[in-house]
């Protein structure tokens, strides 16, 4: 039974770490990105490393896709300015 | 911008961090698994910082 | 073999596939819905996790993406606001729906636990789930049209 | 260098790490195995010791000195963030524009924000208890705060962040942790050594000696390093632009 689940759980896993690494915007991989966060966190508790999850879950759930996200914003707000300038 | 303390303000002040101490002293003592006096000195403790925030971020946002 | 474990494995298999499809596909608008729909359906998976291991400290894992979950999609909801204009993005439906599988496991494991503090915590993570879920979703459907550059 | 010999170097590398990896797995012991020797010392130690958290005792106790290590990554990239995103001589600051948030977010962020800390602060205090610690509880502590960027608008963050103060914190707490380090080394033991305090009652909030203070003094300086990277991140995304035709 346990390995049913941890097989479901590296699958997600695996399957949205490939998803992420196949998405060309950065907007929209962050997105996939913070949910392969939860999955890792998830595929953690299954291997019963609750410490490991805490952290990914702290770190992926709003932190990497807020450094992501303002990133984008800034180099978005640069290139209208620029466009606008010209 | 320093507004006047008014006898009124001191004690809607102290009655919003009353309100919000209490309110997170309760949920410290919800999340942990045994009571004891060290812990809940620290629930006292980290509740009255949370408290302190939560009064900083309410002037913080209807402050205009 | 445990009925928990086995509980959140179709939790996880159901929701986390479905959440991946949403979320890799479609236009912007629809993925960040998948996004915050996600945190609501993995929640609780974690609760029945905790409950199937017979290990309480595990709960605090969901109480962590209760709280952190709605943040992360109102990180999104805020930056993207320009790419979700005239969007709307929002799937009530589902959202109650999985908000409504939410209540039911919380309220499960609530008549398992027995009164007590252990049972409040898992009300409390109950309500940062199914409240933040509502407002993140109503955050994406149009929370932050007021907010330009900032 | 010629994408040849860029090539070359990259074969090169990556057979030695094939075969390394290779000759490493070989020695493994089996998968799934009953026999962890490396598991049963850490436990006992930790449950010497009095901490229920096995992990807590491994960071703070067994490998304290990686956990400085680790620490100290933080600190030096946080530092370089500060250096590399600090306002240049041919950009200034723009006011932040008030954002009008919709009520129900804005309330919600409000709610949210204290709560947030204490459950921050309580995995910071509980490291050595539950799972959790200093790192995981700091950087929830610290993304509790921005959630006043998210429901609100920057400005409101700026009022209630005094910058300074937690780049201070930042430094102090890396200290802290060098000190109480240090303390072994005065008393007479080894560097970061726990054999100063007792070691308490089992399963209670001062048990495990030292791995609460090291603890809290992680969880500060992870907290206060979030808080100024963030505040980098966000001057530079919302207060910061480029002077036109430089």
């Amino acid at each position: 039974m346990s390995d049913a689940l941890i097989l479901v759980a590296l699958l997600l896993v695996a399957a949205t770490a490939t998803a992420a690494v196949a998405q060309r915007d950065p907007a929209r991989q962050a997105l996939v990105l913070s949910v392969l966060g939860v999955f890792l966190a998830v595929l953690f508790t299954v291997l019963q490393a609750p410490d490991v999850g805490l952290s990914q879950l702290a770190v992926g759930a709003a932190l990497t896709p807020l450094l992501i996200m303002l990133s984008v914003r800034k180099i978005r707000r640069r290139r209208r300015d620029r466009d606008g300038a010209r | 911008m320093r507004r006047r303390t008014t006898p009124r303000a001191v004690l809607l002040a102290t009655g919003e961090l009353l309100l919000w101490w209490g309110a997170l002293a309760l949920l410290w003592l919800v999340l942990i698994s045994t009571v004891d006096t060290l812990e809940r000195v620290v629930g006292a403790g980290v509740a009255a910082a949370g408290a302190l925030l939560a009064r900083a971020g309410r002037r913080a946002v209807t402050w205009r | 073999m445990n009925g928990w474990i086995l509980a959140a494995t179709v939790e996880l298999g159901g929701g986390g596939a479905a959440a991946l499809w949403g979320v890799t596909t479609g236009p912007t608008a629809r993925r960040v819905v998948a996004q915050n729909l996600t945190t609501a359906a993995l929640c609780p998976a974690l609760l029945l996790l905790a409950q199937g291991y017979g290990r309480p400290a595990y709960v605090d894992l969901a109480l962590l993406l209760a709280l952190l979950g709605p943040v992360g999609t109102l990180v999104f909801a805020r930056l993207l606001h320009e790419d979700l204009e005239g969007r709307r993005p929002s799937a009530w439906g589902l959202t109650y729906a999985v908000a409504g599988v939410g209540a039911a496991v919380v309220i499960a494991l609530c008549a398992v636990t027995g009164p007590g503090r252990a049972m409040v915590k898992l009300l409390v993570i109950g309500a940062l789930l199914i409240g933040g879920n509502l407002i993140a979703s109503r955050a994406l459907s149009g929370g932050f049209r007021g907010v330009l550059g900032g | 260098m010629s994408r040849r010999l860029r090539l070359w170097l990259l074969a090169v590398g990556g057979a030695g790490l094939a075969a390394v990896l290779a000759a490493a797995c070989l020695e493994l012991p089996g998968f799934g195995g009953r026999s962890h020797p490396y598991g049963t010392r850490a436990v006992r130690a930790s449950l010497a010791r009095h901490t229920a958290n096995t992990i807590a005792s491994v960071n703070f106790d067994q490998r304290a000195y990686d956990t400085l290590g680790e620490m100290s990554i933080l600190f030096a990239a946080v530092l370089g963030c500060v250096v590399l995103l600090r306002q240049a001589r041919d950009e200034h600051r723009e006011r932040p524009r008030p954002a009008q948030v919709a009520r129900p977010v804005r309330r919600y962020a409000l709610l949210v924000v204290p709560a947030a800390l204490v459950c921050g602060l309580y995995i910071v205090a509980h490291g050595q208890l539950s799972p959790g610690g200093g790192f995981q509880g700091g950087v929830v502590a610290a993304t509790a705060l921005h959630l006043l960027y998210l429901g609100a608008d920057y400005r409101a963050l700026e009022r209630v962040r005094p910058l300074g103060a937690f780049e201070a914190t930042d430094a102090l707490s890396v200290c802290a942790y060098l000190v109480l380090g240090l303390a072994g080394v005065l008393a007479g033991t080894a560097f970061l050594a726990n054999t100063l305090l007792p070691y308490g009652t089992f399963n209670t909030l001062s048990s495990g000696g030292f791995v609460p203070l090291l603890n809290a003094a992680v969880g500060m300086e992870v907290a206060s390093a979030v808080v100024v990277l963030l505040a980098n991140f966000l001057d530079q995304a919302v207060e910061i632009v480029e002077e036109e035709a430089g």
